[in-house]
């Protein structure tokens, strides 16, 4: 418990961050957390130093609503769950501090966000597209990347 | 006791060389394909399938049906080979391997040559097809075969060692190096009582040598795709194929002569034991692949190096001072 | 003298190994011959989907040409096309294709149909050399019989609608009689 | 911490890079690995990933909940079974979905044994890049079997869509009651073979004892899971620490082994497949009668809008499903944290320093699903 209440106490000196309240039982996570961009290195040093792993990164795609992307860092401990999800909101076209240096695996989660997103990560030290072709000049996940419709596809397929 | 030659037989040298080669020739290709099909069938009966069935009896042809499709496919070479060595490379493999075969005394009527020193003979081309091995990896320009073919020259030099030691225990018991009198003087007393380390030597060092699992690593499909003859296509390829099966034919025939007694048996005729002799000893090497997996190269040399050499040596060592005093 | 040890036990565990290659050389093989021999498939077997022959509508479908497994299949490979024949009350399909070259045989369709029509065909190694050859028309085997079973609906629509009014009827009579026993 | 690949320059001509894929006999399907290599030994290694890449999560986002039922199952084509049933699972609890009693039980008895197949697969091939062929095709018998079993009561041999929102698709039959008790007795006969002839080796001991051991740190700097992260010595199971459906009921260890090389990692599977029976002889025993499907499932399945976080124990670890829904009946987004991902990523720290065919043995050892990395 102490080390909960540590982290907590860790967490709760950082300026921008924002705990939700008593997070849904069904959003699976024991902590919900927003804070700003310039934060998200220290947010991730004090997870790191608590013994979290980073076990997903990804982002959303929230132009249509706010006109910014979400990215999203949900920090996770060995054993007993104790997730914490980490939201920082980028203004579209923007960039946001790289966590390769303090994860490893956030080398190719980050990767992965830039390829699939558009996310530029400050800081990575290799931000190339980890999944589709090199050179490609488009970001799949995005909501207006739209999708061949079924018979279009069938007709250039053959 | 001496055998009649080919030369004999025919009285004429060249004739008797013509003779043999077909016979060799014929011979090898036959084997390569019985073998093939053999190892097939073994292979699939301890992995509880079926092996080939379709083509003739039992799927015997088979393999005849594969040949003619090495045959048939056409010889690419790469454009960034090194022509002639690529060229070379099969043939120089597959050489050696004529010469020796008509160096195993088979029956106790004739053999095809009758050398005083046929063991050196043997044991020096023998390590020849290592060159067309290494020239294969080299000429492909090809970094996977050149691993390969470094591999393999390495290897080679490595088991050539216990194996000659261990042939030489022998020798010293015979006091001969012509392989039929070594025959001969194992009536009734096969070397592999008297010698039984040295015959684990050798089949374990002649497993190495021909490139065979678990030493396979100069090909070694899981990580240098296929080593030397990554390269290789149709009839080229099918050639190194060719050799590798000729080349068991080969060590286990001198592992029949050295420690198996050769063609003595009751019963049947010489001829006959000296073969039944051999394929069990194939079936040894078949049931080796198909049993182990593949020994790291570091661990290859070591083995050689610190087990093999030293036991064949203090195996010799014995061998010398027992065979002094008795 | 450890060494020794070592490798004996090497060898040992070696022999042991080859031991297990040699128990299985005189066991049974467990292939099938597969293109002359073949495995028994299971009954659920989730293969391209065909319209079964239902107890309504005696040699043929029931499908309705609802449309919803066109609408549920995750891959677009349903395209059906549907008429009201005349005097019926439900629509029957005039075309019923499935693109079996895009099938993910998730058996979606199977779940929505209400009138359990659609089933799996037992081809489960069919091949071809072009995308048509998937095409499949679910409606030709039926094709001859249509018109027999429009019939024959229209039939039973009929025996329904006056069963129904039958009891209409009935139940007014009854109601009507409860009334004036109620009087 | 990423070092990056650095083209040699003409002095150096001690090294050399190789590329070890996208076609080659044994990185398990479309992996690349930009190798920088002196001899043997490597240098620098670098995995290039993405050629199997199927947009699982665009899908997602084109259609609804129930049209994506058969995509999880082919993220992870081997723990198809897991997967599907999972994402079952997530929406169940997104919705709030209670799923009948005999559903729960056939849903872990199917996902026991498509581990036990899954672990197969992998001891089939890890053997094979080892160069052993044989035991490659005793595991495919073995497997063979449990695919047959699953495909008795879900219709599919590999790519299950099996579950469905509030049950499963159909009832097991007796069939596969017995056969599934039949299997487990004979596969423990088995266990004990596979024992003789490849745990017991000395050759295979030779090539995997003291091979790729991972350092602990990298535990939590990468985030692994599953069996690579039990072989190092930490008792993490998904099923255990946040038990989905009904795995709380049911008694088994968790396998554990503390040298965290490809020895360990091999023994941690085989174990898990002991367990796996443990748990499928239980769940058979107490398997009750009864519907499996929920009797009221709602027509549109739309969860209320907000992000939801599901995670299941798949054969190879952690698997997540991150989902955003925007209330409507179309997913907003889907997220897929695939376990082999974070853990092929610890290869460029593991690799250097070992050998070529060590590399061969430990991208082996930890099991990755090259379509489940890509999604």
């Amino acid at each position: 418990m102490s080390e909960a209440s540590g982290l907590a106490a860790a967490l709760a000196g950082i300026a921008s961050l924002k705990t939700a309240e008593a997070p849904d039982a069904k959003s699976g996570c024991q902590g919900l957390h927003t804070v700003g961009r310039e934060a998200i290195v220290e947010v991730g040093r004090v997870f790191r130093e608590a013994g979290y792993m980073l076990e997903m990164l990804t982002a959303l795609d929230m132009r249509a609503a706010e006109q910014a992307m979400h990215v999203v860092y949900q920090f996770n401990r060995f054993g007993a769950p104790d997730r914490h999800r980490v939201r920082v909101v980028v203004p579209a076209g923007e960039a946001v501090p790289s966590l390769a240096d303090l994860f490893g695996s956030a080398n190719w989660y980050e990767r992965e966000a830039f390829d699939m997103l558009g996310v530029r990560f400050d800081g990575h030290p290799y931000l190339v597209r980890i999944l589709t072709e090199e050179g490609a000049d488009y970001h799949p996940l995005l909501k207006d990347f739209g999708v061949a419709p079924a018979a279009a596809e069938e007709a250039a397929g053959g | 006791m001496t055998p009649r030659t080919f030369n004999d037989i025919f009285g004429n040298p060249y004739l008797a060389v013509l003779a043999a080669t077909t016979v060799i020739m014929g011979y090898l290709t036959v084997n390569a394909l019985m073998i093939i099909w053999m190892e097939r069938k073994v292979a699939a009966r301890m992995q509880r399938r079926l092996g080939p069935t379709e083509r003739g009896k039992f799927g015997l042809l088979q393999s005849i049906y594969d040949m003619g499709k090495l045959i048939g496919k056409e010889l690419i070479t790469p454009t960034h080979v090194n022509k002639g060595l690529y060229l070379a490379a099969p043939v120089l493999v597959f050489a050696p391997v004529l010469a020796l075969c008509s160096l195993i005394p088979v029956s106790q009527s004739w053999v095809f040559h009758d050398y005083d020193i046929a063991l050196v003979l043997l044991l020096a081309f023998s390590g020849l097809a290592v060159i067309g091995i290494f020239s294969a990896g080299w000429g492909s320009n090809n970094k996977y075969s050149l691993m390969g073919a470094v591999r393999s020259v390495s290897q080679t030099i490595a088991y050539e060692i216990p194996l000659i030691l261990s042939a030489l225990a022998v020798v010293m018991m015979a006091k001969e190096l012509n392989l039929y009198q070594i025959v001969a003087k194992q009536e009734g007393l096969w070397n592999i009582v008297l010698q039984p380390v040295a015959a684990v030597i050798f089949l374990i060092s002649a497993t190495a040598e021909t490139n065979r699992a678990p030493f396979d690593i100069p090909e070694a499909e899981s990580e240098l795709i296929g080593g030397f003859h990554t390269e290789y296509s149709g009839m080229r390829f099918g050639l190194f194929f060719f050799a590798e099966y000729s080349n068991m034919i080969i060590a286990c025939s001198l592992a029949t002569v050295l420690f198996l007694g050769g063609w003595h048996g009751p019963l049947l005729p010489g001829i006959l034991w000296f073969f039944i002799k051999v394929y069990a000893l194939i079936f040894v090497m078949m049931w080796f692949r198909w049993t182990f997996p593949r020994i790291r190269f570091d661990q290859l040399l070591s083995f050689s190096w610190l087990v093999l050499t030293p036991i064949a040596i203090a195996n010799l060592f014995v061998t010398a001072v027992v065979s002094k005093l008795v | 003298m450890g060494r020794i040890k070592e490798i004996a036990k090497g060898a040992r565990s070696l022999i042991g190994s080859m031991g297990v290659t040699l128990k299985h050389l005189k066991d049974e093989p467990v292939t099938v011959e597969y293109p002359a021999e073949r495995a028994p498939i299971s009954p659920l077997q989730r293969n391209a989907i065909r319209l079964i022959e239902k107890e309504e509508t005696p040699g043929s479908h029931n499908c309705i040409a609802c449309l919803q497994c066109e609408k549920i299949c995750p891959s677009n490979c349903i395209s059906i096309t549907g008429y009201r024949p005349e005097g019926l009350a439900m629509k029957r399909p005039e075309t019923f294709d499935l693109n079996f070259a895009l099938c993910s045989e998730c058996g979606l369709c199977l779940d929505v149909c209400p009138t359990a029509t659609l089933g799996y065909t037992k081809v489960y190694d069919k091949a071809g050399y072009t995308r048509a050859d998937f095409f499949h028309d679910l409606l030709e085997e039926y094709r001859e019989t249509e018109e027999q079973v429009v019939e024959h609906l229209r039939e039973a629509d009929r025996r329904k609608k006056a069963e129904r009014e039958a009891k209409r009827k009935a139940e007014a009579e009854a109601k009507a009689k409860e009334a004036g026993d109620a009087q | 911490m990423a070092e990056l690949i650095q083209i040699a320059s003409d002095e150096d001509r001690d090294t050399f890079y190789l590329n070890m894929g996208p076609q080659h006999p044994s990185t398990h399907g479309v992996l690349r690995l930009r190798l920088h290599l002196k001899g043997e030994r490597i240098l620098s290694a670098e995995p290039i990933i993405g050629y199997s890449h199927r947009a699982h999560e665009k899908m997602a986002e084109n259609r609804n909940y129930i049209q994506f039922l058969p995509n999880p199952s082919r993220v992870d084509y081997l723990s198809g079974m897991i997967y599907s049933i999972g994402y079952c699972q997530a929406i169940e609890k997104a919705i709030g979905l209670e799923v009948p009693e005999r559903a729960e039980y056939i849903r872990v008895i199917c996902n026991e044994l498509n581990r036990i197949s899954s672990h197969l697969l992998w001891f089939g091939t890890f053997l094979l890049d080892l160069g052993g062929v044989t035991p490659f095709l005793y595991c495919f018998d073995d497997r063979e079997k449990i695919l047959d079993l699953l495909d008795l009561v879900s219709g599919s041999r590999l790519t299950y869509c099996y579950g469905r929102f509030g049950g499963l698709v159909n009832d097991v039959t007796d069939d596969f009651l017995e056969g599934t008790a039949r299997f487990c007795t004979a596969f423990r006969e088995r266990l004990r073979e596979y024992d003789r002839l490849v745990t017991q080796n000395v050759i295979f001991r030779n090539r995997t004892i003291g091979v790729g051991v991972m350092r602990p740190e990298l535990a939590q700097q990468f985030g692994i899971t599953g069996p690579c992260l039990r072989a190092m010595g930490m008792a993490r199971d998904v099923r255990r620490d946040e038990p989905y459906g009904i795995y709380d009921r049911f008694e088994f260890d968790i396998p554990t082994r503390t040298a965290s090389d490809c020895f360990d990692r091999y023994l941690v599977r085989i174990a898990e497949m002991e367990q796996s029976m443990r748990i499928v002889e239980q769940a058979l025993a107490k398997l009750p009668d009864g519907p499996i499907m929920a009797k009221k499932i709602p027509r549109k399945i739309a969860p209320a809008k907000g992000e939801y976080y599901f995670a299941v124990e798949s054969a190879r670890g952690h698997f997540g499903m991150f989902i955003v829904s925007d209330g409507s009946e179309i997913p907003y987004r889907i997220h897929l944290r695939t376990p082999s991902f974070a853990n092929l990523s610890t290869m460029r720290t593991v690799l250097p320093g070992t050998l070529l065919a060590d590399t061969v043995s430990i991208l082996g050892s930890i099991d990755i699903v090259l379509p489940e990395i890509d999604r």
